[in-house]
């Protein structure tokens, strides 16, 4: 009996009244969901529609609500962290629980925030992009966007259940080893990182093989959508850092599970091995969630400018070598473990030259608006707020890559505030920017502009309210992941500002979801299937795009072709009659099955009780097996259906 | 290119597999080339690694010119990426080498 | 679906890229070997650093019998030879032989983890671990990790196998034995990586 | 809208710059205390410099570009502008000369700081062992024979070389005033020069999270002139208790401590190092 009330009292989280609210909290929703799929009888379409579903364009609407559910997360860490440091010596968290909500916050913000927002955009807008009816393989499409799901459960299960990680998010060695952090948190860091990273991977692969093989006829590379381009180079990023982070986060399981010595220091292992490997991928990864951003207002800002975009080929240049640079130049976050003066200045000057590239981008940017018809809807102001944001944040990446100088601002909220304006003037305001623009290609219907506006400009200026103060509070010399600081030091102030404004970020995004539950009951429908009018071909299509995308699969003669599509008349041969069958894949439950084995071999793992990781593992296999034994996977929508689809759109013609 | 091509095909179609079995005494010749070095010679142990290295390397590209049909299909994409992974791949071992043992 | 232009001007087309699913997996595989390249590449740097971190434990020269992983070796080779061969009677649509061989290729696979399994016991029953030293960590993993790719190759290859009888040499076969035979050979190639940076470099260091 | 904005902002601006005045000047990299941190400083200096420019350029072009453009009929209205080869050469030739300007500073210094900075006379460096351990701060004397927690005193202007090592975690050891960090890190030895221009207190802290008690880890760094050094070297050795090896062990252990003053250190150096039978190749990177 004292055994197992000592094993209860481990296993969940205990002692805390914000963790037992979030217990009542995750009980009455998840019975409240329950309840209501019941109630309206809903639980087949939702297994038919949804869960099982293979179509690019709802598991891109999938990723993005998962993604805005996780940035609620990660800004409520934000919002509680923010509390805390608001006034110096506050008592609000203790350092214990301080830990655990920064590594938290800065974990879910990347990997399951920024990635998924983007992955989610890719598949939204890339497939109708190119003209193609689907990703190159839509079922492992399916298997990577539920692979990431049952990580980024595992990952936030730690909050209830045996413990939150709480060595940061770069879970430095040794103090994220078994001896220093004997607990569980951070086996829930490593096997969620893991289980999402294998399917960020596969997203990769298909999307490179999607771009290189499935284009429309006559669209050759140097005619692709600029954010097409993005996600292709972003794929390859994908594709040659992703194995680093898998391998890291197996060595560091394999030291915790099984008393291995890759980063032990007892046997001879270097805990720094773990910072260089991490880096090796963690650099690469913060282009990963720049480019398709860049992507992004590349798009917004030509379609809103009513021109073409300035540059085409510099804009694609830059990025390839932005992507090539990207991978070796990983050293600047640790210049100051001492690698030697030769290593720090090879590493300092590849990291600047990378603000070539990157200027070259914004200079087209600024050129494409030249000579415009500027209009300032609501994604063009995130376009055109990003600029200058990422501006500042570029540049004092640029002051950062200085090797001497870094050793000044390491580890200090000059970084915080680095990473915060390129990761959120950048990613962040890109994914605002996108999701303000495919929205009507999502769901139809259009976001309310006035309220749109008014979630821009409060989140926007707020944004800056909080985090330019901290460089300054960096140089005075305040480091990060501090849980509190002393009065006295001329940090006061500048702090309560800073929270001042994160409170005001936290309204912005208020507004913003308020925005989309008053759209979605009384926006603007979207009847054209081109609100914006827009240059490529999603604005083709009906919004939203039915299950094949196109009834025809146009032919390309130039970059940004719909527009001249629609000057020449060309754009309505797309859904004219009549109509072939067309090829489509099935839908599959595997994908959600497989994730649900890889969340009970993670769960286990996370226990140590290999027995169920093993379980697991058979699980995953035995899900593979009969995927390779299926041979029915495809089937072919007929032309009665394509043309009913096509007559209530009011294309049929 | 397609030239080149339809012949490979055409002797894979009938007679004896000449490439394969070419590949085959190739990839032993290196192996066994490989290990000569190390055990038959007192040069200084760079200079031998090297050696093997290099020999490693071709028959690699014996593996993949010889078996792995590396010319065909998407021909300039597939030799594209796996350059390109062998590019990070040399990154990754000799960055990390140069940080974590040779720091200068 | 939308056109692939690559092969429509070619006189001849195997099996395996002639439908639209088959010449993209066949693509997308390739992207896979590229980036378990860098997985490997990985695992090598760890390797290498730690060759001399042996912690007292016993060091590469005391671990490593030439005439061991010779055998292993070879035994790989000869694998990558005949698994050559199977996709040579698979094109050749012999579906018989493409068996025979892949049987062939399966075995020597089995000798090979045979092999290296009796030669990581062999270590542990010396006291040399997966615990002792960062050396014996990061030589268990590397090595390791290719032993557990030949394995998963083995299981797959029974699965193929298993097709090809049932169903014979269609499109969809046809490129799983394609494929396979790409998994097979660039194991091969890690290995000989393996016999180069790990066993040889053993010897001289 | 755009108004308030852009007068939030100006306000904003005014706040910070009024709250700079009234920062402890202790532990501030924009007033450096020392040759290292002030070598650091002109870079920033000039780092800085160098990003405001690119500010300027880039800001004048934008507003210029929304003002002239952001009208609904524009007169300079062409659909098909699309580049321009001159425009794209002078963006990235600009840029790259930026850097290159940055760049040999940057490596003349990081070469640079690898030696111990210039003295007014030539005086010889002093060597001062600093082990970081959870969450405090281990100062030992070698040349002294003292050992200190949670505060160091050191000569001043005379260059000082730390060398740093960990006991348990990885941290940082950071004097904002003094220069910039370097880790600590376990089993692998690495070196910081840093040098006091006049007697001062300055607040030193750990730059690199270790857990829980890591907020805590801050100490001071007390210059003093050679006269008073010396006599306090003279005090401690004739006040401060001994250290022995159960209260070293006893300090190592995982908490919090104050500052405490020993007038002998427990054992020798190497031994501390935790080398424990192994073969460390190159990894001191402190000696490169
Ligand atoms: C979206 C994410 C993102 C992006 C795009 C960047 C972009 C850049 N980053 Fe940043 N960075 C992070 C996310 C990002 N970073 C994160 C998360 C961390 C910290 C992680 C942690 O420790 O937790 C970090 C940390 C970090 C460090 C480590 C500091 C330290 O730990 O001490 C450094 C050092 O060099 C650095 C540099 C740069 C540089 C040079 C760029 C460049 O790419 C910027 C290029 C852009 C410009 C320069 C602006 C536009 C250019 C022009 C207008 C042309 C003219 C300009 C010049 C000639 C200078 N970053
Ligand atoms: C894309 C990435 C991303 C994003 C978007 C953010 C967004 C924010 N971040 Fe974060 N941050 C990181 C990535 C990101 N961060 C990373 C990687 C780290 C490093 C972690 C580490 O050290 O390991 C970090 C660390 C970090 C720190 C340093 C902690 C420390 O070192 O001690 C701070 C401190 O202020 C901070 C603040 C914020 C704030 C205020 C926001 C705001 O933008 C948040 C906006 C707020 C919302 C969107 C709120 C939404 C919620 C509501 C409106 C609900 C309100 C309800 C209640 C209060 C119940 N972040
Ligand atoms: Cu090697 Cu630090
Ligand atoms: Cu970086």
């Amino acid at each position: 009996m004292e055994n197992i009330k000592h094993f209860l009292g481990n296993f969940f989280v205990t002692g805390e009244p914000m963790i037992y609210m979030a217990d009542v909290a995750i009980v009455l929703v998840s019975l409240g969901i329950i309840f209501v799929l019941t109630y309206f009888k809903k639980w087949k379409w939702l297994w038919k529609e949804w869960l099982t579903t293979v179509d690019a364009k709802k598991i891109g609407i999938m990723y993005i609500i998962a993604a805005l559910l996780m940035l609620f997360r990660g800004g409520v860490d934000a919002l509680l962290m923010r509390t805390q440091l608001a006034l110096p010596n506050l008592h609000f968290l203790d350092s214990q629980h301080y830990n655990e909500i920064f590594t938290t916050h800065g974990t879910i913000m990347i990997l399951f925030m920024a990635m998924p927002f983007i992955i989610g955009l890719f598949n939204i807008a890339v497939p109708l992009q190119i003209g193609a009816r689907d990703v190159a393989f839509p079922f492992l499409n399916a298997v990577s966007f539920w692979l990431f799901f049952a990580g980024a459960m595992l990952f936030n299960l730690s909050f209830v259940i045996g413990g939150s990680p709480d060595a940061g998010w770069t879970s430095y060695t040794p103090l994220a080893g078994k001896e220093l952090d004997p607990g569980v948190g951070e086996n829930y860091y490593l096997l969620g990182l893991q289980i999402a990273g294998i399917g960020t991977l596969a997203t990769g692969v298909n999307f490179f093989t999607t771009i290189i093989k499935m284009r429309a006829p006559g669209m050759s590379l140097m005619k692709m959508p600029m954010f097409t381009w993005s996600v292709l180079v972003t794929s390859v990023i994908i594709m040659f850092a992703f194995p680093v982070l898998t391998v890291a986060l197996a060595m560091l399981t394999i030291d915790r599970l099984f008393d291995a010595h890759f980063f032990t220091v007892a046997a001879g292992g270097q805990p720094m091995q773990w910072a260089n490997l991490f880096w090796i991928w963690g650099h690469p990864e913060v282009y990963i969630v720049i480019l398709p951003a860049f992507g992004v207002f590349s798009e917004v800002i030509a379609t809103f400018s009513r021109k073409k975009l300035f540059g085409y080929h510099a804009m694609v240049f830059s990025m390839v070598a932005i992507s090539v640079l990207g991978f070796i130049t990983w050293v600047h976050h640790f210049f100051t473990m001492g690698a030697g003066p030769g290593v720090n200045s090879f590493f300092s000057l590849s990291t600047m030259l990378i603000a070539i590239p990157t200027g070259v981008k914004v200079f087209n940017w600024l050129f494409t608006l030249n000579k415009g018809k500027i209009q300032f809807t609501t994604a063009m102001l995130w376009a055109l707020a990003f600029i200058p944001n990422f501006l500042i944040g570029g540049l004092t990446g640029v002051m950062l890559a200085v090797a001497p100088a870094d050793y000044q601002y390491h580890n200090s909220y000059f970084l915080i505030s680095h990473f915060h304006y390129v990761l959120i003037g950048g990613t962040v305001f890109a994914a605002f920017a996108g999701l303000t623009y495919w929205w009507p290609k999502m769901f139809g219907h259009i976001l309310n502009e006035r309220l749109g506006k008014w979630a821009f400009w409060v989140f926007m200026i707020s944004f800056n309210v909080c985090f330019l103060p901290m460089y300054l509070v960096g140089l005075l010399g305040m480091t990060r992941r501090m849980y509190t600081y002393p009065a006295g030091l001329g940090w006061t102030s500048l702090n309560l500002i800073e929270t001042i404004g994160a409170f005001g970020m936290g309204l912005g995004f208020i507004i913003m979801v308020y925005n989309i539950y008053w759209s979605a009951r009384y926006g603007e429908r979207d009847t054209t299937g081109d609100p914006w009018d827009g240059r490529t071909l999603e604005w083709a299509t009906t919004s939203p795009a039915p299950e094949y995308n196109f009834a025809h699969i146009p032919t390309i003669q130039q970059v940004d072709d719909f527009y001249y599509m629609k000057k020449e008349g060309r754009q309505k041969e797309i859904s004219k009659a009549p109509y072939k069958p067309i090829h489509m894949p099935n839908n599959s439950g595997v994908p959600i099955i497989m994730a649900v084995f890889f969340f009970i071999g993670g769960f286990g793992l996370v226990f140590e009780w290999i027995w169920m990781g093993i379980l697991g593992g058979i699980g995953v296999l035995a899900c593979m097996l009969y995927r390779s034994f299926e041979t029915h996977d495809h089937h072919y929508i007929p032309v009665d259906e394509i043309e009913r689809t096509e007559r209530e759109a009011g294309r049929f013609s | 290119m397609s030239n080149e091509h339809t012949q490979a095909h055409a002797s894979e179609h009938t007679g004896f597999p000449w490439k394969h079995v070419i590949g085959l005494v190739l990839s032993l010749i290196l192996t066994f080339a490989a290990l000569w070095c190390v055990t038959s010679f007192a040069f200084s142990p760079a200079l031998i690694v090297t050696v093997i290295v290099i020999l490693a390397v071709v028959q690699a590209f014996v593996q993949l010119f010889m078996f792995m049909h590396i010319t065909e299909g998407s021909k300039v994409w597939q030799i594209t990426a796996i350059g390109f992974g062998a590019f990070i791949a040399f990154c990754v071992v000799a960055g990390t080498l140069w940080i974590m043992l040779f720091a200068l | 679906m939308a056109a692939v232009t690559n092969h429509n001007n070619k006189p001849y087309e195997p099996l395996e890229y002639s439908t639209e699913e088959g010449s993209l997996r066949i693509f997308g595989f390739w992207l896979f070997l590229a980036a378990d390249m860098v997985l490997f590449a990985c695992l090598f740097a760890t390797y290498l650093m730690y060759i001399h971190h042996t912690a007292g434990g016993p060091s590469s020269k005391e671990l490593f019998e030439v005439k061991d992983f010779m055998i292993e070796t070879v035994d790989l080779l000869v694998s990558s030879f005949t698994c050559g061969l199977a996709t040579l009677e698979m094109r050749r649509g012999n579906k018989k032989a493409t068996i025979a061989w892949l049987i062939v290729t399966l075995i020597l696979g089995l000798v090979f983890i045979g092999f290296e399994v009796k030669e990581f016991t062999g270590m542990v029953q010396e006291g040399a671990t997966l615990q002792t030293s960062a050396f014996l960590t990061s030589f268990f993993i590397l090595v390791g990790t290719h032993g557990c790719h030949v394995s998963i190759g083995i299981l797959w290859m029974l699965c193929i196998i298993a097709q090809l009888a049932t169903r014979g040499i269609n499109a969809q076969t046809a490129r799983k034995v394609f494929i396979i035979g790409l998994y097979w050979h660039f194991l091969d190639v890690i290995w000989i990586f393996l016999f180069t940076a790990v066993y040889l470099t053993g010897l001289v260091l | 809208m755009k108004k308030i904005g852009l007068k939030l902002f100006a306000a904003l601006t005014l706040l910070l710059v009024a709250l700079t005045g009234c920062a402890a000047d202790n532990q501030n990299v924009l007033n450096p205390q020392g040759p290292v941190a002030r070598t650091q400083f002109h870079l920033i200096v000039w780092s800085f410099v160098l990003m405001a420019i690119v500010v300027l350029g880039v800001f004048i072009i934008f507003v210029v570009v929304l003002v002239k453009n952001g009208k609904k009929n524009n007169p300079n209205y062409d659909p098909e502008d699309d580049g321009n080869v001159k425009l794209e050469i002078t963006w990235t030739v600009i840029p790259i000369i930026i850097v290159i300007l940055l760049a040999i500073p940057t490596v003349k210094t990081t070469y640079d700081l690898e030696k111990p900075p210039k003295t007014a006379e030539a005086k010889t460096p002093m060597t001062i062992v600093v082990t970081s351990a959870d969450w405090k701060w281990i100062f030992r004397y070698p040349e002294q024979n003292i050992e200190t927690v949670n505060y160091v005193t050191i000569p001043a202007d005379r260059p000082i070389k730390f060398e740093l090592q960990a006991k348990g975690a990885m941290n940082s050891f950071w004097v904002p005033s003094l220069g910039g960090q370097a880790y600590t890190m376990p089993n692998m030895q690495m070196s910081l020069w840093l040098q006091a221009d006049h007697p001062g207190d300055y607040i030193g802290r750990g730059a690199n999270f270790t857990g829980k008690g890591f907020a805590h880890m801050q100490f001071n760094v007390i210059a003093k002139s050679d006269k008073d050094f010396n006599k306090w070297v003279q005090h401690v050795k004739s006040t401060a208790p001994r250290l022995t090896e159960e209260k070293y062990n006893e300090i190592l252990k995982p908490g919090t401590v104050g500052r405490m003053t020993f007038s002998s250190t427990p054992k020798d150096d190497g031994a501390d190092l935790d080398m424990s039978g192994m073969d460390m190749g190159g990894m001191h990177h402190g000696k490169h």
